[in-house]
């Protein structure tokens, strides 16, 4: 008792800003409105904007294309299996995270505490590289490692980025998780006791599920956020539409034209996300109060 | 009365929170096709009681029989009790049609879908019979409509009347409800309680907590008044609201009229 | 106004890496401060991530680049270019444990690491990924080495001189060992390194190649070239 | 080189040791991380004006700023405002005629970081100045303060303490995006952390050594902002 | 009366929103010295006629004059007004108490920086006389040791007490009362109007909106009942309450007592 309550105080001690707070600022979740599109000033703007963009078209060079638009295609293809396998994956993690640190016995609560305070608070570059570069080096001094039937995996990098980006996505949903597993009103959770369910079908059928619905749209803010993080194992060796861009930078020696049409790709990939959660959060209405 | 089967039995129930002895032995009895209200003041354990009968609140001492069984209880190592089985426990939950204050539907199922959850999901209920009947069910509480809403959407009183089809729902020995409209705005106490008036005509057992003395006198079978986690005084309607003997229930009768 | 000399912001021993008080040194160094003195200019040394060197240099974060940048025809439709100042093979290293040469069938079904934005890359995809070679592309030369010597390439390819000094490391040592030198193409390796310019800035471009035949002929070249290297770096 | 025998000598502060440059690094970080968070909080700050009380055409522009930069990547966002943005000062410096401006990287670092910063402050702040209760900002009407006043009187402190949190956290992603500026080859932590471990081979000892930087700045900043937190509460109920 | 000055005029006023023409043409003149109550049933405009005074809400036609200053109006280009020039609404503004049914303290200050905030910022006052001045008004609505307090920590009836404080700081032409206590919790009432009805005595001129029947009788030295955006009937409280002319005033008023 008296040992909880000290690992309380500790962990408190190191707790950082709650994630929610920041998902919408830092990612986009909501598109802007088609309505009211045909306002006099809008008009005015689309005309700039569509200057700019012929601008972009026509004194811009984009005649490397057609060239690498396979490469593309398919690093855009390399970028979504991330983002799909690390966030499924990740928030599989999260969501033990979470519920041991409303329910857990103090020392996983306190490990999944440093777990999720340790890697929102340092950089995730840094921890790709730690991955890759330190840990990924320490492998091979191990013939044991060596020789397993892991090694030909382990020799790649793509396992190292979707470790890290899954630990990541892990923290920092499990941060999320844990406010919505604590947010479940006890009134439901009592309700379920008291038709008789077991405490994994109380979990399963209405603990997690609910929790779940309360954190869709701090979800959808950390998929987007997700997404933005992949480029980044670009840095180690990966081969995503990021790299793809930067070894067309390399080879043409422009300097914006790829750049552009990456943010452009990474723009449309956004919108796509949140129109798709945006379908799922409309399954299960939630009166706005 | 003796005839009828002892649907609940509560023998000499203690229960403390701490320091403070809130429950300080209770015994009841509710045979099949009784409706018992409850009622005493604020804080006089009303609430306590209603939740050790299904093990929400675990007796510090006592026990409680479902339907003759007796729920097997042994000692927490705190001075207290705590269920031997945890499997007798749910099971014998699952027949009790337990309603809240506030309700407590799940938020993320329809109404249907908090209706036959406990059916199919712990019952094991084919879920078209479940469906079937929970939409019986949700047609005689007047909600048939509104059968794939979520409940936010509905307003106090028709999630109450929600929750009484959820606990109908899982065809209960008896029905216990826990003050089921004082979180209601004054002008949808009404349909709930007239849902739940038809119930004790049916002769449906039941107890009752409640601060609506005249509905408890109209519908209940038996009163009993809580004092300080003792029964002061029990008895017909007629007797407890026409002649209270104890000091403490005229006062109170007084208070709340 | 100081000239803002450019280096990759990665070690790149033997030529330019920083040392443990953060100041920049290596052969390369050397010659930078040599040309500018040599030229009277007052230059910084300024680290610039490899990738983005060129574009660094086109929108003026740095007015020359000295990062053993080879004179390719490709370069030289961004960039402008001094004459050469060193001129080195290139070669292949793989692990000890493996025999095979730096030929297109030697590389076959190999993994080979080459850094990016160089000619080796280039090379590298001309040569070897037809004939059944995985290119792996790196950041930082130093970083390709490493995962040779973690057994995550079996190859790498890159300056001679550069893989010569990475051979004497402990790491190096243990090990790996010098393939060969792959066959020379100048239409893509170019000929020799020299100081990237931006186009249009032939005052500079001027001075540079000015400077360089100066510290060539009264020995200052050779003076630091020794201290770094027992043959002659320049090349014939 | 085998991890058994950690060279702790690489850490002292004096060369050969790398402490010194890590030191550099993290300091460098810090600057860029104040500055950049400065510069947005001012843009931020403009912004969310902008976003509650500017005209059609205002609001539609903050818009799209706050829609670019949230749905890009800071990675990508950084080599377009590193390489464009300098880019574009130097064309409009030199089309009015002052010739090439010289922008320092760290300048570059911080102006990058702000841009992405303002974008997310924007919102921050929109969020918290519309928690402030409409009656507030009515009272400071009928008493006669100008739409100015009102701001600086009333709404923004009103604002802060619904503000502070996010800001908090705007405070951190800085102070880690900053670890992005090292695939510009800016002189930060984590780039010299690597420019370290590539020199040493002591990749691991590095890295953990960076993470730990980063973590204790983490810390620190947290010790701070709770601080800070507490003082702007002020006046707000204890929670009952 | 008519000695006295007009200290707020009102002619012909009228405002809609949108398709709703909520007030359709109210003229009313305050003297010096007057005690104006409006009363009237929900959404009859009372609200929205005492924000049309101080240009909260800006009227669709019709005038408004402050002790003979009338505010200058012109159109919006939406058929309704807006003031020419904010500075002079501004300036009017600040000598116009308005106390808020919800009382709208500045929850970042403390009660005395609420109280001289307006004086120091609005109109100049130096920082120590608006201090000092301040502090004797808090001591007059019984708030001298809350001075430090932040309003959060305040009961409503302390909240709204500080607030009419606050609106006296400003040394008022006029004060302008929406609803004062229907915000409050029915014992905290009494100590708020006690501090109306002191400076009801002090013969301020005062225009108040309230529920408060009683109260108003007592206080007002001239009733306003608002119906339907238009003043149906009006005059001194003996002959409205005593003799009600029109069946909707008679209803209202045997309607709220
Ligand atoms: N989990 C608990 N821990 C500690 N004390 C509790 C707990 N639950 C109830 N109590 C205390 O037990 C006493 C009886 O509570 P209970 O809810 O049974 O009263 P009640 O009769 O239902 O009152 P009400 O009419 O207000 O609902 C109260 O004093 C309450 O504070
Ligand atoms: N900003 C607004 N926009 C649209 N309609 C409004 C607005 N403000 C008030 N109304 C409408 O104007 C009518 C009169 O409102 P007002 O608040 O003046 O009534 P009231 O007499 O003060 O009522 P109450 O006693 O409930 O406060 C109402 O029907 C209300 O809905
Ligand atoms: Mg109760
Ligand atoms: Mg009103």
């Amino acid at each position: 008792m008296r040992a909880e309550e000290r690992a309380r105080e500790a962990a408190l001690l190191v707790e950082l800003p709650p994630e929610e707070t920041t998902v919408e600022a830092t990612a986009l979740t909501h598109l802007p409105s088609a309505r009211g599109f045909f306002k006099p000033h809008r008009i005015v703007l689309m005309a700039v904007a569509g200057g700019l963009v012929f601008c972009a078209i026509w004194f811009l060079r984009w005649d490397w294309l057609p060239q690498y638009a396979g490469a593309l295609a398919w690093g855009v293809g390399v970028s979504l299996l991330l983002l799909a396998s690390t966030s499924i994956l990740g928030f599989a993690i999260a969501v033990p995270i979470g519920l041991v640190q409303v329910t857990g016995p103090w020392p996983l609560k306190a490990l999944a505490q440093g777990f999720c305070t340790i890697i929102r608070g340092t950089p995730l570059l840094l921890q790709l590289w730690l991955l890759y570069y330190g840990l990924g080096s320490l492998f091979p001094q191990f013939p044991a490692i060596r020789q397993s039937f892991l090694w030909p995996y382990l020799r790649e990098a793509w396992p190292y980025g979707v470790a890290a980006l899954t630990f990541s996505f892990a923290a920092y949903e499990g941060e999320v998780m844990r406010g919505a597993f604590a947010g479940v009103p006890r009134g439901e959770l009592e309700a379920a006791r008291a038709f008789g369910m077991s405490r994994w079908k109380l979990f399963w059928r209405i603990w997690l599920p609910r929790a779940v619905h309360r954190a869709l749209p701090t979800l959808n803010g950390e998929t987007v956020l997700q997404l933005k993080s992949t480029p980044l194992v670009a840095t180690i060796t990966v081969i995503d539409v990021y790299a793809v861009v930067s070894k067309i930078r390399q080879v043409t020696y422009l300097t914006y034209e790829p750049l552009l049409l990456l943010a452009l790709i990474y723009l449309l990939l956004t919108a796509l996300l949140v129109l798709a959660f945006r379908y799922f959060e409309n399954k299960i209405p939630t009166r706005s109060v | 009365m003796t005839e009828r089967a002892e649907a609940i039995a509560v023998r000499d129930l203690r229960k403390r929170f701490g320091a403070l002895e809130v429950l300080r032995g209770i015994s009841l009895t509710a045979h099949e096709g009784d409706v018992i209200a409850i009622i005493g003041g604020s804080g006089s354990g009303k609430s306590t009681f209603l939740r050790c009968i299904n093990m929400l609140e675990t007796p510090s001492s006592g026990s409680v029989a479902i339907r003759g069984e007796a729920i097997a209880l042994k000692g927490d190592g705190h001075g207290g009790l705590a269920p031997s089985n945890r499997r007798q426990v749910q099971r014998l939950r699952a027949r009790l049609g337990m309603v809240f204050q506030s309700f407590n539907l799940w938020q993320h199922m329809t109404i249907i879908q908090n209706v036959i959850e406990a059916p199919v999901h712990v019952l094991g209920v084919p879920r078209a019979e479940a469906m079937e009947r929970g939409e019986a069910l949700l047609r005689r509480v007047g909600l048939f409509e509104k059968r794939d809403v979520y409940p936010s959407f509905l307003s106090g009183g028709q999630q109450q009347r929600a929750a009484i089809a959820r606990a109908l729902a899982v065809q209960p020995h008896a029905m216990l409800f826990d003050e089921p409209t004082s979180a209601l705005d004054p002008e949808l106490v009404g349909e709930v309680l007239g849902v739940i008036g038809d119930l004790a005509k049916e002769k449906r057992t039941m107890i009752l907590v409640t601060h609506e003395m005249k509905f408890a006198r109209n519908v209940a079978s038996h009163i009993v008044f809580l004092a300080q986690g003792v029964i002061e005084e029990q008895g017909p309607p007629e007797q407890i609201f026409g002649d209270p003997r104890s000091e403490r229930l005229r006062k109170f009768i007084s208070s709340v009229h | 106004e100081p000239v803002k000399v450019g280096v990759a912001a990665e070690p790149y021993p033997p030529f330019a890496s920083p040392d443990a008080s953060g100041k920049w040194e290596g052969w390369e160094i050397e010659f930078a401060q040599a040309i500018c003195k040599q030229a009277k200019l007052d230059c910084v040394i300024t680290p610039v991530a490899w990738d983005g060197i060129i574009p660094a240099l086109t929108t003026k974060k740095i007015d020359m680049i000295v990062g053993s940048m080879s004179i390719t025809p490709e370069r030289l439709k961004t960039i402008d270019f001094s004459d050469k100042y060193y001129n080195t093979p290139t070669g292949v290293i793989g692990p000890k444990s493996e025999a095979f040469d730096a030929t297109p069938a030697g590389l076959k079904g190999k993994t080979i690491g080459v850094q990016v934005a160089t000619i080796h890359q280039d090379y590298a995809n001309k040569y070897f990924a037809p004939a059944g070679a995985t290119v792996k592309e790196y950041q930082t030369q130093d970083e390709a080495n490493n995962d040779l010597a973690a057994g995550r390439l079996d190859a790498v390819q890159a300056d001679a001189i550069a893989l010569t000094d990475f051979l004497k490391t402990d790491q190096g040592k243990q090990c790996c060992e010098l393939k060969g030198n792959v066959k020379d193409d100048p239409a893509v390796l170019g000929a020799g390194v020299g100081v990237g310019l931006r186009k249009g800035d032939t005052e500079l471009k001027g001075k540079v190649n000015a400077a360089i035949k100066a510290i060539r002929a009264d020995g200052t070249y050779d003076a630091f070239s020794k201290k770094y290297f027992d043959f002659d770096v320049y090349g014939g | 080189m085998t991890a058994d025998v950690i060279n702790w000598g690489l850490l002292a502060l004096e060369p050969p040791g790398w402490g010194g440059v890590l030191l550099a690094g993290l300091f460098n970080s810090i600057k860029i991380a104040l500055g950049g968070y400065s510069l947005g909080l001012v843009l931020g700050t403009g912004g969310a004006c902008g976003k509650l009380y500017g005209g059609p055409v205002v609001k539609d522009l903050m818009e799209i700023y706050t829609t670019l930069v949230r749905a890009v990547p800071e990675l990508v966002l950084i080599l377009l405002l590193y390489y464009a943005g300098t880019d574009l000062l130097n064309r409009a410096a030199a089309a009015l005629g002052y010739g090439t401006v010289n922008i320092s990287g760290l300048a570059a670092g911080i102006f990058v970081i702000g841009v992405v910063q303002g974008a997310y402050a924007t919102e921050v702040l929109r969020g918290a100045i519309l928690a402030v209760p409409a009656g507030q900002i009515e009272a400071a009407r009928a008493y006669g303060m100008s739409p100015l006043l009102t701001l600086r009187r009333v709404t923004l402190p009103a604002m802060l303490p619904h503000a502070i949190p996010g800001l908090s956290n705007l405070w951190l992603i800085s102070t880690k995006d900053t670890a992005l500026l090292a695939v510009v080859g800016f002189s930060e932590l984590t780039l010299v952390t690597r420019q370290a471990a590539g020199a040493t081979k002591a990749y691991m000892l590095f890295f953990c050594a960076a993470g730990a930087l980063y973590l204790i700045l983490t810390l620190v900043s947290n010790l701070i902002i709770r601080f800070i937190e507490a003082r702007a509460r002020r006046g707000w109920a204890a929670p009952s």
